[in-house]
């Protein structure tokens, strides 16, 4: 059993189908890449992990998503507990338009914690384990949107990190930004998988190579491989995946 | 407990939105409730079509007054319309960035002056110009004039035509701009043969706030339209609306007359309704193709 | 007052009297109209019901103040205001011989005149009838007359009572000037008393009173038999005339009675049919 | 390019400016038209707390206005930004209520300030009994603005970004929580926006407020006393042609009125989005 | 001589500077690709050589740009004049909200054609070129926006062949298609280098290889390497340019 277990899933926008008949089993403390042409569903199957997709009227799902064993789309989950523990990091950085300090304290403070000790010891932890915390340290107080685009989805990371989340998902989390930036995060997410199951969306296969230990390759909302990353990469079982890998489309 | 809150909050917002749909129910049965009984009384043929209005001899006929209002509201919008559009193109586009928060706020200050000033300025500014013109061309008349009544409701209902056409102008996206001016269009045809169109819901929003302000307005109009209770003669004379007509006799009235004279606004109402019908027939067909 | 601005640039001929009379009518049912039509015979009877003649073609105002202006700025034209609001701006006719003052009303040989009434209902609470009282001794009435009005005839003194308390008064905007004079004279002597006065108009004013809304209700005008059939009394307070005015470029400074009806009726239409 | 483009771009170009050129300069004019008719005639005796015929003063005009504008936007502000977010945030798209609510909303929007001003004296002043008072004035004037706080208010939620949502849902915040701490201090410009809007068509009505509020030119003591504000105020003095001088040195202090409330608007906007920027 | 040649350019917003000392020369009736990180000044090259960043407040050039020898930048040139010669087609697909028609027409009638038989001709041409006309010509009077996005991108090409410019920029054609209609794009700029002169900017690797002769590598608003597109790619003359293509960084 994984981390995450998905079970003949179906997605449906409305009438159109969006992902057919997935599953996948996600292994924990460690970092799981989807990879596939643009369309085929990698946003979508993310964001019914930690039911993002409830937001999206008239978007339906069959199958079964199990977080430890739990079907996360059952009546006894509570949405909100479960997106604590599945925390998610968004493609283009969105931090709120508050301070740095408020935007890390944002998630603890929705869940109850008050005292400012407390907030301040887990502002300084989670920006410290997204790798933040000596860029920002000086101006915790200052707006959040006046920093780079880098910046900006480190804090994102360390705002999903200060609500202790189980798992890690993030779409697309360096297709914005530049390179300096996009290597730090990538070291960011290695050094996460210890005590983060982490589930990546990238265009870039190169980073999936870098830095990922499984790959889930999609096309047209199927799941077409799902292997080590190593392993798919180098002798891929599918026709498909090869042509999308040696950059026949995409 | 959490989801208590959450649905008993989401009750409450409900209930908020309610408030509009009971405050429009309760001003139609408190003015109808009013209004309609003397429409029986005096005859809703002799009361709507009737050209004669002499509350002193319980004849109660608005036809002039109806077309009092329309005229006068037609003449705003032929003079505030163009200006108003044009204004707001310029508060978009071509307005320099330095001086675009005074301008702005400047077009603010024009909807705060109250419509007793707008009504001495007309009075003392625009009746002496007009009956110089008059006049000159040997019409005669004092300058209280249908015409004098639609260049003051122009003027003031610019801010609002200026505000709703400006942001509806704003927000249609940079992409539909970039992409006429790529193919080597001027930014003026731009502007009116992409931006305005796909603008049209708001600039159409704005009109329609317009007229509603145009035909609504009563305390400037009174003291510039000369308020002649008689069918309207021509842009060089004066004419009465439903609101001055209501404004002016409601002092005095008593019995009949007082509710012929709600009478008179529930009509007022009864033309918003039918404006605004129109503005949502005309929305709905435009959003079908 | 200050606006006066388009005072000197007059229609044709400027300051002539030759042009089209401009007829400018205050609206109907207002005090001053209704009196003003009955005085000069604008008003009459036909089959037994009482028809205002005012030409259609006549301006309408419901404010003393858009006549003034109207008729000062305007050499053809020609309005009638209560005598309390003349002012320098325009100028008051002489009618039949005899000019627009309170002596001459007094004396009947200026005849346009109405009254101001106060309204009351039975019951009426001791503070409110101190302050009528004192509106109808010869104090109160020494500042009706100061304010141009013409006072009714009285000999009671007024002594301060020493009560206390508040009265409301509402109604007619024409009364409201002097009764708020009234109310303040009558506060220096009665300073626990607090007069408070709404203006509006003489019906809301008979309305307040009828429905006990107000103490005093102000009516330009007399009350129709639905008023007082809901038991409540008029009072006359003053006697206010009634100026007919023209602008001081016009070169018109007397009319008859009848030359006054035939402008207001559309009969005359030029200033030339009076002059000669 | 061919000329004939070239020369229709000149033309538009032409009426642009000029619009834009009457537009101010009407504004330009009306505005030295109240300066210099009322700036001579404020007098300290206008700003004395009581009102008497010998200094027309409008002070409790003043004052009554702000507390009537208060007292209005407090009544309505709640209304428009709870319909606003009811109509944003959780009805369905296609909801009948949401186009009965859109449809009453407008027809708010324009309806004319007389008929409030009748509606506002039959309800409020004779049916409900509380005559003319503030209270009465103050409610038919959130009726008349509830719809402009609504619109904007609905704007400027959905101006919002959806990824403000989106992040605020993923950290495991509810609805509410999202709402309140994300998504309306995000909005608080545009909605800003409206309330001056509000404040404007208050400060400046007076056909609604003669029949509801009533003009004693007194400071209202308590919201069921009737009070008279400024545009009232002027309105009445001008009525008569007694107090011309007055009623044109309130216009001025009403300007200013307006332009402070605006001003001390988009300052409060400025301090609640503070870290935004 | 190129089409266009770029000599010594500098580009600024406000004082931020976005290019650095640029020169280039685009060939006729080649496909010209722009690579380079996120942020490198890919568009802003782009945008400058029709003159699009007019538009932005703040910019200025330094520097030359030359189409067919004429300074771009010179008094005498009329902007709308070089925007017709000079067509554009943006990252996401930007048709005007009205009919298929009306969007080609646009062009066309802003430079003054009227005739209805010549729009007509236009049009038809315009969409056969964009290989499109198959897909729509029973609905040239339904809206634009009714189509799907590859559609809609396709109908922007024709749009900006209508005015029958020299030169075509696109920004990221496919960055936002499904990869069939990615090929179709590649496909058609294939066959329109024959008519025009193309440059195009790309995230994607593989893309320029398969379509492009040339292709520029730009790096934090630095030209790096300019070469051949099969040399750029086998055997790159810069360090950073292997970098890059071999996927350690962007
Ligand atoms: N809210 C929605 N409603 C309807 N269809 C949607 C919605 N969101 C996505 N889709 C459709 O579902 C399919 C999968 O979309 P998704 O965003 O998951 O793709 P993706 O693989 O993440 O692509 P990209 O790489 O471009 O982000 C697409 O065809 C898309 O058009
Ligand atoms: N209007 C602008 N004002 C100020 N800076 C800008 C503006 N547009 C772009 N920039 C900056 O100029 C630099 C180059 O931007 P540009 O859009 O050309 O990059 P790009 O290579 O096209 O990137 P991408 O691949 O993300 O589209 C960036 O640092 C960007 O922040
Ligand atoms: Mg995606
Ligand atoms: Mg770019």
């Amino acid at each position: 059993m994984g981390k995450i277990d998905i079970k003949d899933m179906d997605l449906f926008y409305g009438s159109f189908q969006a992902l057919k008949n997935v599953n996948l089993e996600i292994e924990p403390n460690k970092i799981t890449a989807f990879i596939g042409p643009s369309g085929c569903g990698k946003s979508t199957l993310l964001k019914s992990l930690n039911r993002m997709n409830d937001l999206v009227e008239g978007c339906r799902i069959d199958g079964k998503i199990l977080l430890d064993g739990q079907d996360i789309y059952a009546k006894s989950m509570d949405v909100n507990t479960l997106r604590k523990r599945v925390g998610m990091v968004f493609q283009k950085p969105n931090p709120f338009p508050m301070s740095i300090y408020d935007n890390v304290a944002y998630g603890p403070r929705t869940h109850g914690i008050r005292s400012k000790a407390k907030l301040d010891e887990i502002v300084e932890r989670s920006l410290r384990n997204a790798a933040i915390w000596d860029e920002v340290k000086d101006r915790l107080k200052k707006s959040a949107l006046g920093m780079s685009g880098g910046q900006q989805q480190r804090l994102c990371i360390a705002r999903a990190l200060a609500v202790e989340p189980e798992v890690l998902l993030m779409d697309e989390p360096t297709s914005a930004l530049d390179p300096i930036s996009t290597s730090k995060i990538e070291d960011l997410a290695a050094d996460l998988k210890k005590d983060y199951t982490i589930v990546m969306v990238t265009h870039n296969m190169q980073q999936a190579v870098r830095i990922s230990d499984n790959t889930a390759f999609f096309l047209l909302g199927e799941m077409i491989e799902y292997n080590n990353t190593e392993k798919l990469f180098s002798i891929p079982s599918d026709k498909r995946t090869e042509d999308y890998i040696t950059g026949r489309f995409g | 407990m959490k989801d208590w809150k959450e649905k008993g909050m989401q009750g409450v917002f409900f209930l908020a939105a309610c408030a509009s749909v009971l405050a429009v129910a309760l001003i139609c049965i408190f003015l109808f409730a009013n209004g309609i009984p003397a429409m029986s009384e005096i005859g809703i043929f002799d009361f709507l079509l009737g050209e004669e209005w002499r509350p002193s001899n319980n004849i109660y006929g608005i036809l002039p007054m109806i077309m009092g209002s329309i005229y006068v509201t037609a003449g705003a919008i032929v003079i505030g319309v163009p200006i108003g559009i044009f204004t707001s193109v310029f508060m978009a586009h071509y307005c320099p960035k330095k001086i675009y928060p005074f301008l702005k706020s400047a077009t603010e200050l024009l909807a705060g002056i109250p419509s007793v000033v707008y009504g001495f300025f007309g009075l003392v500014v625009i009746v002496p110009m007009i009956r110089n013109y008059t006049a000159a061309q040997g019409i005669g008349g004092n300058g209280q004039t249908m015409l004098t009544a639609s260049i003051i409701l122009g003027i003031m209902i610019l801010p609002t035509i200026i505000g709703v056409t400006e942001s509806a102008m704003r927000s249609v996206p940079d992409q539909y701009y970039e992409g006429s001016l790529a193919l080597g269009a001027t930014k003026e045809r731009t502007i009116f043969r992409i931006v305005i169109p796909a603008a049209k819901s708001g600039v159409i929003a704005g009109i329609v706030l317009g007229i509603g302000r145009a035909i609504g307005e009563t305390m400037a109009v009174i003291m510039v339209a000369g308020n002649q209770p008689r069918m309207p003669q021509g842009i060089l004379e004066g004419v009465r609306t439903m609101t001055t007509n209501i404004v002016m006799e409601m002092g005095y009235a008593a019995d009949l007359h007082r509710e012929a004279l709600i009478a008179t606004a529930v009509v007022l109402f009864v033309f918003i309704l039918i404006i605004n019908a129109c503005v949502s027939l005309l929305n709905r067909r435009s959003e079908n193709d | 007052s200050s606006n006066d601005g388009g005072s000197s640039d007059g229609g044709d001929g400027g300051s002539s009297s030759g042009g089209s009379i401009n007829v400018i009518s205050r609206e109907d049912g207002s005090g001053t109209r209704g009196a003003f039509v009955e005085l000069f015979g604008v008003e009459e009877e036909v089959d037994g019901e009482k028809v205002d003649n005012t030409t259609t073609d006549a301006t309408v105002t419901n404010n003393t103040s858009v006549m003034l202006s109207t008729v000062a700025q305007d050499p053809n034209a020609i309005g009638y205001v209560s005598l309390g609001s003349l002012s320098d701006d325009v100028k008051a006719v002489k009618i039949d011989g005899a000019e627009a003052t309170a002596e001459n009303i007094e004396n009947g040989t200026y005849k346009v005149s109405r009254p101001f009434n106060i309204v009351t209902k039975d019951g009426l609470s001791d503070v409110a009838q101190d302050f009528i009282n004192f509106i109808m001794s010869t104090q109160g009435q020494e500042v009706v007359a100061d304010e141009g009005y013409i006072p009714v005839d009285t000999t009671t003194e007024y002594t301060a009572s020493g009560l206390s308390g508040t009265v409301t008064v509402s109604g007619s905007s024409s009364v409201s000037p002097v009764m708020e004079k009234l109310s303040e004279a009558y506060q220096e002597l009665n300073a626990d008393v607090k007069v408070e006065l709404q203006t509006s108009d003489s019906t809301t004013g008979v309305s307040n009173a009828v429905e006990g809304i107000s103490d005093i209700g102000m009516a330009s005008r007399e009350l129709k038999d639905s008023e007082t059939s809901q038991g409540v009394t008029a009072t006359v307070i003053a006697t206010d005339g009634i100026a007919v005015i023209v602008s001081n470029d016009n070169s018109v400074d007397e009319l008859t009675t009848d030359q006054v009806k035939q402008i207001f009726t559309g009969e005359i239409t030029s200033w030339d049919e009076v002059t000669e | 390019m061919t000329k004939g483009r070239k020369i229709e771009s000149i033309i538009l170009r032409v009426l642009i400016y000029a619009a834009a050129a009457v537009t101010f300069a009407v504004l330009l004019f009306l505005l030295a038209y109240i300066l210099i008719n009322g700036v001579p005639n404020l007098k300290p005796s206008l700003f004395s707390l009581e009102y008497n015929t010998e200094n027309a003063s409008l002070m409790p005009a003043l004052i009554n206005t702000v507390i009537m504008t208060l007292l209005s936007l407090v009544i309505a502000i709640p209304f428009g930004i709870f319909s606003a977010i009811f109509l944003v945030e959780y009805a369905k798209k296609g909801n009948r209520f949401v186009g009965i609510i859109r449809l009453t909303t407008e027809t708010l929007q324009g309806i004319p300030s007389i008929v409030y001003g009748l509606f506002g004296m039959l309800f409020f002043v004779t049916a409900l009994g509380w005559g003319y008072s503030i209270l009465a004035g103050a409610f038919t004037m959130s009726i008349m603005i509830l719809p402009l706080i609504m619109r904007t208010t609905e704007e400027a939620l959905k101006a919002v970004p959806d990824t403000y949502r989106e992040g605020s849902f993923g950290l495991g915040a509810g609805k509410l929580r999202t709402i309140f701490r994300i998504v309306l201090p995000a909005a608080v410009p545009g909605i800003m926006a409206g309330v001056i809007l509000a404040i404007g068509r208050i400060m400046g009505e007076t056909a609604a407020l003669m029949y509801t509020a009533g003009t004693v030119p007194d400071i209202a003591a308590t919201p069921m006393s009737s009070g008279r504000t400024l545009a009232v105020h002027m309105y009445n003095l001008s009525s008569e042609g007694l107090y011309m001088d007055q009623a044109y040195a309130t216009a001025v202090i009403l300007l200013v009125v307006v332009v402070a409330m605006n001003a001390l608007s988009a300052f409060a906007a400025r301090k609640l989005t503070k870290g935004t920027r």
